[in-house]
């Protein structure tokens, strides 16, 4: 979230597309009632399914899913060609007025540069045009056919209202409205808030669907101002944390990224990434990306790590390949995995295509799964019958169920959607011998140290150099590793204006990540939660929640990045520095210094007549509507139809899926065509269950006990489906079976001029826990991910269905 | 452990007749929004939490309610209907909290027969005492609503207490706190009604022309009271009943008949009394006796004895 | 329920006795009664607040409830005992209407200006269908709103109407037996019979001289 | 570990017997007076409260867990309920239908208590200690790296990374757990590593 949860109750038009914020996040969602309580505003649902956060909407739309591109493009050029576009904010705070390369093109649904072989694009020409000064080069005038402004108009005409109905299915007449409402919030005084989550990251082009609505943000100036901005809705309560802190294949802790093979060595290395401004003047943040790193490693390292050997840089593994979740199954599928764990995560029930996982598991040498719940990956070798029918005596995997505390039993922060870090203490200690995820962690980290300490091996260096201060090694506490998180002084640090003066002692626990140094003197584990846990405490279990009703809590938990609640909140005020809307104030110019309610996200030192654009990470000091080579799948987001989709693409037929999007061969093939399987399926969350987890809870297995689909009552009446009867739906991937929910709330929709019945396929069941056993629509969603970051199609594939006299046998 | 009390404004099956507490008493009210509802069940699951109740796990029969009615263990339901506008052409999701609505003059007090089984408070909310309760599903009968629920282990009936034992310490309902779009509110009645009248503004402002609050006169007014956008269609929310009261029928059964009835038995005695004094015995004569015995004389001559049947 | 027992002076001649109820007519008598007395009580104790005291004799409130529905099965399959008895000699006639028109002389005892009667008079017919058609309604009432086994097969208004039938029909129903043991009392000589199966030829000639005419001869009635 | 008196636990004190004077104010005196009904007993009152982050979706709503238990050394607490923080500035005090029924996840039958091991081809798990376990574990581990570890690429560039063990890590586990997890990963050369965020 740009924005933090109560802020949304500062909107005056909610739209809720790519997710259902009322389901899986009730409690959030209730900044959007309260919105509309009290400020009257308003509120939008595009959605194929009338959730229940259409239930309480202003307005529905229906849509076809994985076609948000094409009616968001239908949003954008209804902006631009009824110039409902907030135009101080697009010329002063986008790239509208950047040149780009004449050479970039866009045809026939592809940019320039395609190798279909690789499924890849060469980016070079999609950039700016620079200067011998080695600026970007800008026309002011938004006037120049190769300004991002012109291109971006002719890239989204063709998304006409009848070419969304079209694509979409959406009705023009609602689309229209939708566009209306979303327009009447380009002056300064309305503000927009985008609410979405797996709705719109589910797709083989998820990240170009955010994309899309951030350029309607940016056009309607509705990013920085309270009460907007793009509202990723995280899934879970600290995956925003997880991500913080790099726990993916190609990330170090702060969005730093681990080298790859082609940067052998530390230059190469940085030579990539301390971005240098683009435009005079701008601050481009990332060009501290070495003090980040260098704190990095010496937490890491410690006195391992020095300026001699690159701060160990060769101690970080470099990357052929990103080695994402989907790569890894199909590896195991290929027999080159060995072992594998899993901690807290369930993926034979969470990833796509089951058979697939099933198999690769079955080949592992090893598995190990740490959690509070018995999840069904410890028991993928265990025989369910047709809730889980695997030849058991043929599955050779080790497997070792550690048992783990849950939240109720363990100390520590965890981060929530708005990057607030919240301090938690336990209430009751583990049951039986279950144990601390930190002590588990320990344990392996300890013993395999022990094994190399003793026997040697391969490149024993980082594991034995790993820094280990803690008062028992066996068991650190979260206190340590919060304040490691921190970061601190490894030497006196000197005032930079002063240098008699001494600002944080050797030891010391920094205040903030303006401190760290690119000299060894510094570390930091975590750049961007340094002044989480200062020398005046632990800033995360702050509770004061005084804020005079703005929603910002500035003073309660802590925030990243220094405490910010609002990120990019220069860019409420003008150039001039003066609010955007008087009733709004957020963070402006007040004659000598940078004044507001939030922490502002902008240098204290800069005047406004230096036009030091807002977004300060970027070189450019400006957002992007046009991406440059950021995104693998083109700088500007285009339609292209999910892998499995009942009709061509209508811009450009030839092409299927997303060309960038990353598929491995056998999942190809493993692809259905719409002659077969005639229904567009969907997956989602219930509000009565939590993922996998809250099938183990009674509770919520009394509130929604059983596996089921939801179908519209026309495909009921044309299949012979009753309310409630059981169905089978099959994938040319896999097939379940479930109890049938036939409603008036899914409509078939008019796409290309014929019918589409779309299936809405909930995934909360399994074969263990308290509900009804039941089937998961992973057995049935394709094995393709997004072409940024690999997030599997489960929001949009082809199935057919049929009635069928009972369910399955356990 | 506290013992906390509540002052009875009525208990049911009872001639004593409360005395009129000195000082203020507020009446309690929810208020259900249903235009802020998201049917989430989080209402549910707190309630099953709150009061410590195990409900069954079900199965699916194609709709989202779970439990598919109120049970002894389920003292709230969240019901979902499924309507197309027809003055709109817009299809409405209408999702309702299903409960006890703790009328002003409760049907199920006046039904019950067990003395305190069925009490209202003084601020108006209408209790169970279990300990009291015989079972006889009286209350049901009298419920204009259709809330209670006959415990098949205990045979005592259940239903929403408003988490008395809450409001008793001055707390507001189970329900209510955990509502995540405060569609539940809780507060004095007078506040709730002032809440609605908020809301109601609002929801004409969006084209709701009839919304309303639902607060029967013909029970009396509730303290579960609902904010409808169709105040004019109550039935349209899973059958919410268009202007409820209690039954005829209940009211003829439970009514002043009964005082009647027990007269009329008890006169009928007297009657048969002051009978018997006025008339005397029926008695047989010896000149009876003669005449059967002659004729048991002559019957014998010509038979054999007067048999028993 | 008051018992009459006369002392009779000594007799001048030898007295006759009539039988008129076997030993299994009486029991099947007393455990209907007696039942019907515990239905009365257990039903009024829920009938009005004021009663509720009654439950006492049933082990409290909820044992009363539980208690009273199979007091009424008892009831019924002892009520269908004597019914299967004595239906035929409860056939109404001329005699009945006629006795009917005389009710005045009925109630001030003058029965020599009454017709002759076989074994039941026409009172003692109403009584008899009179609780055997309000058993009937009381038992099928009771079921429904017998909430323990019973509950949700009907609608609820059903169960409302169920309730108020019950009410009313039993309110009759103890009104009937009222005038029954009233009767009983007031009739010198007719407790005996249910007592000892016996009553005297001078009741029999008295109040059902039909009766001991044909028992006399021998003669039985259909179902006697 | 919870500085303030808060709000609740005055409650806590009104709750336990004490009928505090705005107690009067919804329309209830003593217990004493006459005809009055006595409700049951309010289930928090003595209890022991614990401020924790529901684990669930990332709204991250501020719970208060009660504790049967007054944390006295001989004294074992236990979750007995758990319901919203009403002082938090998201939630104030709400919770949803999976974070109101959050209790029975802490007592869910389904919780794992022992380390269980299934060896190759067998159908049971079967209980075994965590020395066993995690000696075993890391043996494993190291074996597999020292054999499988790429030290340089084919094009003899220093690449120091181990493909064939995988993590994935959790989506609810704390920041410190996330910190210690990456750091015996990472430093271990692993780059099949993961988290939740895509799923």
């Amino acid at each position: 979230m740009t924005n933090s949860w109560a802020d949304i109750g500062w909107t005056d038009l909610a739209i809720i597309m790519g997710g259902n914020a009322a389901e899986a996040h009730p409690c959030g969602f209730k900044w959007v009632v309260e919105a509309k309580a009290n400020r009257g505003a308003k509120l939008i649902v595009v959605d194929p399914r009338y959730t229940r956060s259409a239930s309480v909407a202003d307005f529905y739309c229906p849509i076809r899913p994985g076609t948000d591109i094409a009616f968001l493009g239908g949003v954008i050029n209804y902006l631009l060609s009824n110039d409902k576009i907030q135009h101080d904010y697009v010329k002063n705070y986008t790239n509208a007025a950047y040149l780009v390369n004449p050479a970039y093109g866009f045809s026939d649904g592809l940019f320039t540069g395609y190798d279909e072989a690789k499924r890849d694009y060469d980016k070079s020409s999609w950039d700016y045009q620079v200067g011998e000064d080695g600026f970007a080069k800008l026309d002011d005038t938004l006037q120049d056919p190769n300004c991002v402004f012109q291109l971006m108009k002719k890239h989204f005409a063709i998304y006409t209202p009848e070419m969304v109905e079209r694509i979409c299915g959406s009705p023009k007449d609602k689309f229209l409205k939708v566009a209306e409402m979303i327009a009447s919030c380009s002056t300064p005084t309305k503000t927009m808030t985008s609410m979405y989550a797996l709705g719109w990251t589910q797709h083989s082009k998820g990240s170009q669907n955010i994309r899309a609505m951030a350029m309607v943000q940016l056009l309607l100036g509705n990013i920085g101002v309270r009460g907007g901005g793009m509202n990723a809705l995280r899934g879970h309560s600290n995956i925003q944390g997880l991500t913080d802190l790099g726990l993916m294949s190609n990330l170090i802790p702060g969005y730093l990224t681990l080298p790859t093979e082609k940067e052998p060595d530390f230059n190469a290395y940085m030579s990539s990434r301390g971005f240098k401004p683009l435009r005079p003047g701008q601050m481009s943040y990332w060009q501290n990306y070495k003090k980040f790193f260098v704190s990095f490693q010496k937490s890491m390292w410690g006195e391992a790590a020095t300026a001699e050997n690159n701060w160990a840089y060769d101690y970080l593994p470099k990357l052929d390949v990103t080695y994402d979740m989907l790569r890894v199954f199909d590896l195991m599928v290929q027999g080159k995995m060995t072992g594998y764990f899993c901690q807290g995560f369930n993926p034979l029930m969470t990833l796509s295509n089951r058979g697939k996982l099933t198999e690769g598991l079955s080949k592992l040498k090893w598995l190990v799964t740490m959690d509070p719940l018995d999840t069904e990956t410890s028991r993928f070798w265990e025989n369910h019958g047709e809730f889980n029918d695997v030849k058991t005596g043929d599955i050779q995997t080790e497997v070792f169920q550690l048992p783990t505390s849950c939240f109720a039993e363990d100390e520590g922060s965890l981060v929530n959607s708005g990057r607030w870090l919240q301090w938690h203490y336990p209430g009751q200690e583990p049951p039986g011998e279950a144990k601390l995820d930190t002590w588990i962690m320990a344990q392996i980290g300890q013993k395999l140290k022990a094994l190399y300490q003793k026997e040697g091996g391969a490149f024993p260096d980082p594991i034995l150099n790993l820094t280990w201060n803690y008062a028992d090694p066996n068991n650190p506490t979260p206190q340590e590793l919060a304040k490691e998180m921190n970061g601190s002084a490894l030497a006196d640090q000197m005032d930079p204006k002063d240098a008699t003066k001494v600002v944080v002692e050797k030891g010391k626990q920094l205040s903030g990540f303006a401190q760290l140094k690119d000299d060894g003197s510094t570390q930091a584990f975590c750049w961007i939660y340094t002044g989480c846990w200062t020398e005046a405490g632990n800033q995360m279990a702050r509770r004061d929640k005084e804020d005079g009703g703005t929603g910002l809590a500035p003073k309660w938990a802590w925030s990243w990045p220094a405490n910010r609640r609002i990120l990019y909140n220069r860019a409420s005020s003008d150039v001039a520095g003066k609010p955007w809307d008087d009733s709004r104030k957020l963070v402006y110019w007040a004659g000598d210094k940078w004044a507001g309610i939030d922490v502002p996200d902008y240098g204290a030192a800069f005047k406004p007549e230096q036009t030091v654009g807002p977004f300060i990470m970027n070189p450019e000091g400006v957002a992007r509507l046009f991406t440059r080579k950021m995104m693998r799948d083109g700088p500007f987001p285009t339609h292209y139809e999910p892998f499995e989709a009942p009709v061509a693409n209508a811009v450009a037929p030839k092409i299927r899926g997303n060309p960038a999007a990353r598929i491995f061969k056998g999942d190809f093939a493993a692809l259905g065509s719409s002659d077969k399987y005639p229904y567009v399926a969907t997956s989602y969350r219930l509000t009565e269950h939590f993922h996998q987890w809250t099938k183990h809870v009674w509770v919520n297995a009394v509130l929604q006990p059983e596996f089921f689909v939801e179908i519209s009552e026309e495909l009921a009446k044309e299949k012979g489906i009753t309310k409630g009867g059981w169905v089978r739906v099959w994938s040319n991937r896999g097939s379940v079976k479930a109890k049938a929910v036939v409603t008036k709330r899914i409509k078939p929709l008019m796409v290309d001029g014929k019918p589409t019945h779309i299936v809405g396929i909930p995934q909360h069941w399994g074969f263990m826990g308290a509900a009804k056993k039941g089937m998961n629509p992973n057995s049935l969603t394709p094995f393709v991910g997004d072409a940024n970051i690999e997030t599997p199609e489960y929001k949009a594939f082809l199935v057919n269905i049929e009635a069928i006299a009972s369910g399955p046998v356990a | 452990m506290a013992n906390q009390s509540l002052n009875l404004l009525r208990r049911s099956a009872s001639t004593d007749t409360p005395p009129v507490t000195g000082g203020q008493t507020i009446e309690v009210a929810k208020l259900i929004d249903v235009s802020k509802c998201i049917g989430c069940k989080a209402c549910q699951s707190a309630c099953l939490e709150w009061n410590n109740l195990r409900e069954e796990v079900g199965v699916n029969v194609g709709v989202y309610d779970n439990p598919h009615d109120l049970t002894p263990n389920s003292w709230t339901l969240m019901r979902f209907a499924e309507w197309d506008n027809p003055d709109t052409g817009n299809f409405e999701w209408l999702i309702r909290k299903d409960g006890c609505m703790h009328c002003q003059d409760p049907g199920c007090l006046k039904a019950c027969p067990a003395p305190g089984a069925i009490v209202q408070y003084t601020n108006g909310i209408v209790d169970f005492v279990h300990e009291n309760c015989i079972g006889c599903a009286y209350c049901v009968k009298g419920c204009p609503f259709n809330i209670p629920r006959i415990s098949k282990v205990d045979h005592k009936a259940y239903k929403c207490s408003l988490c008395s034992d809450r409001v008793a310490v001055g707390q507001g309902p189970a329900c209510a706190k955990a509502c995540p779009t405060a569609a539940i509110m809780f507060g004095t009645k007078e506040d709730m009604k002032k809440q609605a009248e908020k809301r109601i503004v609002d929801l004409k402002s969006r084209g709701y022309a009839n919304a309303g609050l639902y607060d029967p006169a013909g029970v009396g007014g509730t303290h579960v009271m609902y904010v409808l956008h169709h105040n004019d269609k109550p039935e349209i929310y899973a059958g919410l009943p268009h202007e409820p009261k209690i039954s005829p029928l209940v009211a003829a059964w439970k009514g002043t008949g009964k005082v009647l009835a027990l007269g009329a038995l008890a006169f009928a005695a007297l009657g048969a009394f002051f009978h018997h004094t006025v008339v005397g015995p029926n008695k047989v004569s010896e000149h009876d006796e003669e005449n059967a015995a002659e004729l048991a004389e002559e019957g014998k001559s010509s038979k054999t004895e007067a048999r028993p049947v | 329920m008051a018992i009459d027992i006369e002392h009779q002076p000594p007799v001048v001649r030898a007295r006759t006795f009539v039988d008129r109820y076997s030993a299994f007519a009486r029991v099947n008598h007393w455990i209907t009664a007696i039942t019907f007395s515990l239905l009365t009580l257990s039903g009024l104790a829920l009938f009005h607040p004021s009663l509720y005291f009654l439950t006492a004799l049933f082990g409290g409130g909820a044992l009363t409830r539980a208690i009273h529905p199979w007091l009424g099965v008892i009831l019924l399959i002892s009520f269908f005992g004597m019914f299967l008895q004595f239906w035929r000699m409860n056939l109404w006639n001329r005699d009945d209407t006629q006795w009917m028109k005389q009710i005045g002389d009925v109630v001030k005892g003058d029965e020599e200006r009454l017709p002759e009667l076989d074994k039941y008079n026409a009172g003692q017919k109403g009584v008899f269908w009179g609780q055997a058609l309000m058993i009937l309604v009381l038992f099928t009432t009771g079921l429904v709103i017998w909430d323990q086994y019973f509950g949700g097969y009907v609608t609820i208004e059903t169960n409302r109407l169920a309730a108020l039938i019950h009410a009313v029909m039993a309110f009759f129903a103890i009104m009937l037996i009222i005038v029954h043991i009233y009767a009983g009392i007031w009739v010198r000589g007719s407790v005996a019979s249910m007592t000892r199966g016996k009553v005297t030829g001078g009741w029999a000639w008295r109040h059902h001289r039909k009766w001991l005419r044909r028992t006399v001869k021998g003669e039985r009635a259909p179902g006697e | 570990m919870i500085g303030e008196l808060s709000r609740r636990q005055f409650l806590r004190t009104a709750g336990a017997g004490v009928a505090g004077t705005t107690l009067g104010a919804m329309g209830f005196g003593g217990a004493e007076q006459a005809l009055a009904q006595s409700v049951r007993p309010f289930k928090l009152a003595k209890t022991t409260e614990t401020r924790n982050t529901c684990p669930y979706c990332s709204v991250a709503c501020g719970i208060l867990m009660y504790g049967v238990g007054d944390g006295s050394a001989n004294n074992k607490q236990a979750i007995m309920h758990i319901e919203g923080d009403p002082d938090h500035p998201v939630n104030r005090g709400t919770l949803c239908p999976k974070g109101a029924a959050l209790l029975d996840f802490v007592h869910s039958d389904t919780r794992l208590k022992y380390p269980m091991h299934r060896k190759p081809g067998s159908d049971k798990f079967e209980r075994v200690t965590w020395e066993f376990a995690l000696e075993r574990i890391a043996r494993l581990m190291k074996d597999d790296r020292d054999k499988n570890f790429v030290a340089k690429s084919k094009d003899g560039v220093t690449v120091n990374r181990w493909t064939t063990v995988g993590f994935l890590a959790a989506s609810a586990t704390t920041n410190e757990t996330a910190t210690l997890t990456y750091k015996v990963v990472r430093s271990a050369g692993i780059v099949a590593f993961d988290n939740q965020a895509r799923v």
